[in-house]
């Protein structure tokens, strides 16, 4: 049978989420109420019978080995495969590879150890429900070296940073660029053989490459056949705090939500242990995404809060992103918001941010 | 390898008051509290506790409990020593053997017990909703010297004549038994937790094997035998919060009481939590035209219209303009538009159509909408 | 959640053709080749196959074959929407059922398998030794659009008449079953391991169910009244090392093969690994008088002594001066000096005292020493 | 209940294996047979009732990560506690921390989080296999700030390293040095109450001080009260090429053996899954410790062999460790060496290191 291995490939992120990036990398960034940017990829990846991941990271790492531990949250945690976090810890001085490939150089032995004949290769910014499977069988089929995935979308901010992509009537890809107008959507997961990408790595390290998907497959569009298949269910980009903030918002809809959430097989995450959220008798709360644990006594309006979170008696909070364990005390103002964890807002504060640029608080500050 | 103490969880019981909340499920894989079966109250005070060396007896319809306790991981039970075994019921070298009473489940896994050459067996049973720590207990038990300790609850004077009754001397040795007394002279009821001496109950369960008139259960037989033999049994007085949800309507008021100010932080105890699996949903919807109070809602839950004072457990969705009402709707139930709930429990799955509904007047039992509720209101 | 196919491990036999091997042990827990026990090898072919979705089903004597089991860590079948599940018997709404024969294990666990929603289900049994590669023959399976297929191994033609024999035509197709045939038309034999169609399965089980006169058993009752009933049934020829150790004998013979030139890459097959559990014990000290050839030697063992075409399993010490010879040694065994084995099963943790010997002849069974050999050869 | 949480303090541990410490630190490096010498110091505490475990390392930790996994196979892969493997990966541009207190500033909240009351710290080159549940209870029963565990050695090189110990008569310490002649040998294992640690940590950043325990215990002889508890079991340093070798040499003593491995519960590591080793006719294997998964044809004598090493016909290993997956072709000669693993030796080959200088070959060569 033929199966895939999995690669997320964090070295190209930047970290694009002023004070909510300061100590940890984009992947790690909480969103919608309970999860973290790389749930949506890596669960996509457990859903489409990949038994193995490596995840290559960047600085700020940490909290991305405290939020996936073993794997075992999303079935990883494998006696054969599983889940491989790899940092940057280089320690060969003839080593010559630079950019992300000094990370492809460095980890060649988790693809020489996979079973797998395939690699599926992805970053953490492009949010979805899927499987990856129809992509695979696409791919078998049509016999390409390379397979993309790609969707289209209305344009925002965030694709500008996107690559395009031109195909023409099979879906072979003739273009590769940043066209600004072009709403063709490369989704920066593709796929491709096994032994193609280990060409293609020590290719490009021979010639002082620096980035493989820019250098080994963009650049070689001419000699290798490369194709596209078009996903069009729910998805977004998280880039930045507007697109961040934009996206999380979006999910108060409830044809979104149940896009994202109820059409395709649970999204997985690291396993809290809460009780259900606690409604009291003065509770009002509209249009709002809740994780459990959460004690609600004050009003709630178009908002998410995540685990743990506490709402006091009086307080209002609208527009706004509360993140794991903040407390809102008593009579305070909350709009256009976004809480770190273990933020204390302390009774009779109002903060107030705009749509376009919601005010941001660093985690653990008492204000 | 050694350790000081087993854990005995009587699981088995096929809790037939509970009527069609037990129909094809043990009781203690019955769903409580919004995201927890009941089992998982016992099993979060093993770990809360420190006991990690727990045998799970089950016997009755046990597919849907076992898939839940697994090796235990939720209850961080996976032990590479110890921790919890599964114990059901099996054939050995003289020929198939069901579990007879509560007594008879130790009897018959006294293998799994001795490999562990305990000096204490801790008995508990798996339909209980309570936080106890137990090593507190083995402490009072040790420092007594006693060769049994019984944990016990201060019951209304007024309900001694419903619960087996314990008479004490002023340090809490226990002189009598008596079940369901009528003229009680101690408020004294046992909780069904015993912690015994091994070896003594040992030779106990070896003499009640034996004989032929004998219920095999702990309370009729093997504690008034070692009561009337003169072994030291002791009381050990607990305080907080104890609710046997053996029926409906016990079942119901427990979860009322979870949403009572004084025991609203029963769930919400960050020292003493409760485990057990996720299920992964997204976290609830509350939509624009909901209304929601003193309530308690867990994980996938979709809300369009008003609930007061019930229990949404996971992947539960009531659409607008419905109102629930002091009720418990289990996982996967979907309420349409316009219902009615009041005093009901409405169990897995089940669909309830739009414009209808369901009342329970305060002196009634609870209604519980089963799978089948639909069907048989149709047939008949 | 649907899977394709379901597989169904019975693993509930008494085994007792293997006399004091299986007295307190289920004979799929019996130790196997030096550190397996002999489930472990139909459960990594289940992993080598890709068979995650596994019901084990277990009756007699199960406490040391479920904490072996588990949830299947060893094997990676501990898996969040499948994976393996132990099925033990239970109670229902009806009262309790054992298992009454290999059918009926199937028919009994139907909410188990209906839960998955298979195309097919793979039926195994927990007593046999070998590789096997299953997706293989499901895709065989599914080629011929089969109802049934079964797995076939060529017999010596003289020992047809000791199988049962299944005649087919030349593409494979099944006319006729002979059980034990004194004059066979076909030397190949069933190996017990089935692939249905889960549809029609549930039919005939549910026939089969009803029928008083019946043994609820696949090879006696389903296979033959599918194959009456003019449906596929086809024969999937399996190549490689096959051995059921049913017997003492046979189980001897099957750890012989194993010191064989040919088969010594069974168990060093990097491509087909056999899993288990593993209990850390330090690597083997092989001591400065040691003498040993052709043997399979586990972690934890001290030798001392000499030793030829044997098996030490795990923590077995053989003291300076002894011989060893043709003999299976099991966990935790002390050989004191000046011993003499040959053709020997020493069961866990028994300690031979110096200076004895034991010799089985060639043509005589192989002697099982058991942990009460010792008190009864004194009693006697 | 009184119980500690465990950190294992790599930072001071330099790479002093050479060849074997090339892409790897030393608490990584394998020994008789199974092991690496982290094994020994994890077994230990997993043994003492500890059920949370953080290790600080310094780079190299790559193969550390792989070897410890989810701690599943030392029974610490807890949803509560657990193993906490935390490399430098420091982010915050306030931080004034230098030398190890870097890492126990940038992980505090291992600290915090934490249930238990005291700290059991060490280092990973103390190779013995016991409980630390007796030097507990003595330091609970002294009443001391801190309670060093400590063992008689004759004196050895790799002991000239080591802080040595004075004791009045009731085993308060009364100086900490370096004294060659001094038999009385701290083992890098203390233990103290949380709270003290996190204090003296706080007054060692604040003085910008580099090393926990020399500037926070042994510069404060004064005014703390430190104990020391004997431990006369079994046991080994190993710091050096030469220690290395001469101590896994000395578990070729059955006596040695079994002081080590028979009389406390077993030497957790990580699970392989290898067959029993297979002897063939040929095979002459004389006073050597074998690991599981090998098949022997040749000669082996006071030798150790880690997993599934192959030695083939007329070859001869003596006196030397040849690490897993080596092969050993027909005809070799091997004498005082030691083979990383996947060394391939080819036919009639001969290598001959000295006893006090053994021949050390770097992983995956061929030769």
């Amino acid at each position: 049978m033929k199966t895939m291995m999995g690669l997320i490939n964090l070295n190209n992120e930047h970290d694009f989420l002023n004070e909510l990036t300061y100590f940890r990398c984009g992947a790690a960034v909480p969103l919608a109420g309970r999860f973290r940017l790389i749930d949506f990829t890596l669960s996509n990846m457990a859903k489409s019978n990949i038994q193995e991941v490596a995840i290559f990271t960047g600085n700020k790492y940490r909290s991305l080995m405290d939020h996936l531990g073993s794997g075992a949250d999303w079935d990883l945690d494998r006696r054969h495969g599983g889940l491989f976090i790899l940092p940057p810890d280089w320690n060969d001085p003839t080593d010559i590879s630079k950019g992300d490939l000094r990370h492809f150089h460095n980890n060649l032995d988790y693809f020489e150890r996979g079973k797998s004949d395939y690699v599926l290769i992805s970053g953490s910014q492009f949010v979805s429900n899927t499987v990856y499977q129809d992509l695979f069988d696409y791919h078998i089929e049509t016999g390409a070296d390379v397979t993309l995935l790609t969707t289209t979308y209305d344009l925002l901010p965030e694709h500008h940073a996107c690559v395009k992509v031109r195909v023409d009537e099979n879906n072979w890809v003739t273009c590769l660029s940043n066209d600004t107008k072009n709403r063709h959507v490369f989704t920066n997961v593709y796929v491709m053989r096994k032994s193609l990408l280990l060409e293609l790595v020590q290719d490009c390290i021979a010639n002082y490459k620096t980035h493989f998907f820019s250098d080994g497959v963009k650049a070689n569009l001419d000699h290798l056949k490369v194709n596209a298949y078009h996903y069009d269910g729910y998805s977004a980009i998280i880039n930045s705090v507007e697109s961040y903030y934009r996206q999380n918002m979006a999910l108060l809809e409830t044809e979104s939500y149940k896009q994202l959430f109820s059409e395709g097989a649970p999204v997985l995450t690291k396993i809290g242990n809460q009780p259900p959220t606690k409604y009291r008798g003065t509770s009002k709360v509209n249009q709002s995404l809740i994780a459990t644990g959460c004690v609600i006594d004050g009003t709630v309006e178009n908002s998410i809060l995540f685990r743990g979170v506490e709402v006091r008696d009086g307080a209002v909070v609208k527009n706004s992103i509360i993140m794991q364990r903040c407390t809102i005390e008593q009579g305070v103002h909350l709009e256009n918001v976004i809480l770190d964890k273990d933020v204390h807002i302390t009774e009779n504060q109002a903060l107030k941010g705009a749509k376009e640029k919601p005010f941001v608080i660093a985690k653990r500050k008492t204000i | 390898m050694k350790k000081e103490c087993v854990t005995m969880l009587l699981a088995g019981g096929a809790g037939t008051r509970l009527g069609k909340l037990t129909k094809n499920l043990a009781k203690p894989a019955v769903p409580f509290g919004g995201r927890y079966r009941i089992i998982d109250f016992p099993l979060s005070n093993c770990l809360n506790s420190r006991m990690f060396t727990v045998g799970v007896v089950t016997q009755y319809s046990p597919l849907v409990l076992n898939k839940h306790v697994g090796v235990g991981k939720p209850w961080d039970l996976d032990r590479m020593n110890d921790g919890l075994t599964v114990l059901s019921p099996f054939t050995g070298f003289n020929g198939g053997n069901w579990y007879l009473g509560t007594a008879d489940a130790l009897t018959k896994n006294q293998a799994f017990i001795e490999s562990y050459d305990p000096d204490y067996v801790l008995v508990l049973s798996g339909d209980h909703i309570y936080h106890m720590d137990y090593e507190k207990m083995l402490a009072q038990h040790k420092q007594n010297n006693a060769d049994v300790t019984i944990s016990v609850l201060e019951v209304p004077w007024k309900e001694t004549s419903r619960f087996g009754i314990l008479n004490t001397t002023d340090d809490m040795k226990i002189y009598e038994f008596e079940e369901k007394p009528t003229n009680a002279k101690s408020n004294l009821a046992s909780m069904g937790i015993y912690i015994f001496n091994w070896k003594l109950l040992k030779e106990y369960l070896e003499m009640d094997r034996n004989s032929t008139d004998s219920d095999h259960d702990f309370g009729k037989n093997i504690l008034p035998a070692l009561l009337h033999d003169g072994h030291k049994l002791y009381a050990y007085p607990f305080k907080g919060y104890w609710k046997d949800v053996g029926t409906v309507e016990s079942y119901w008021e427990a979860h009322m009481d979870l949403l009572e100010e004084d025991l609203e932080l029963f769930l919400h105890n960050n020292e003493w939590r409760t485990y057990s699996h996720d299920s992964n949903f997204a976290p609830q919807l509350i939509e624009a035209n909901a209304d929601v109070h003193q309530s308690l809602i867990n994980n996938g839950c979709i809300v369009g219209g008003k609930l007061d004072r019930s229990i949404l457990f996971e992947d539960v969705h009531v659409a607008e303009n419905s109102y629930v009402k002091q009720s418990i709707i289990h996982p996967g139930v979907r309420i349409g538009a316009h219902v009615h709930l009041e005093r009901v429990i409405v169990q897995e799955n089940v669909v309830i159509p739009d414009n209808t509904t369901y009342i329970a007047q305060a002196d009634e039992e609870p209604i519980v909408i089963s799978p089948d509720f639909f069907e048989q209101a149709t047939s008949s």
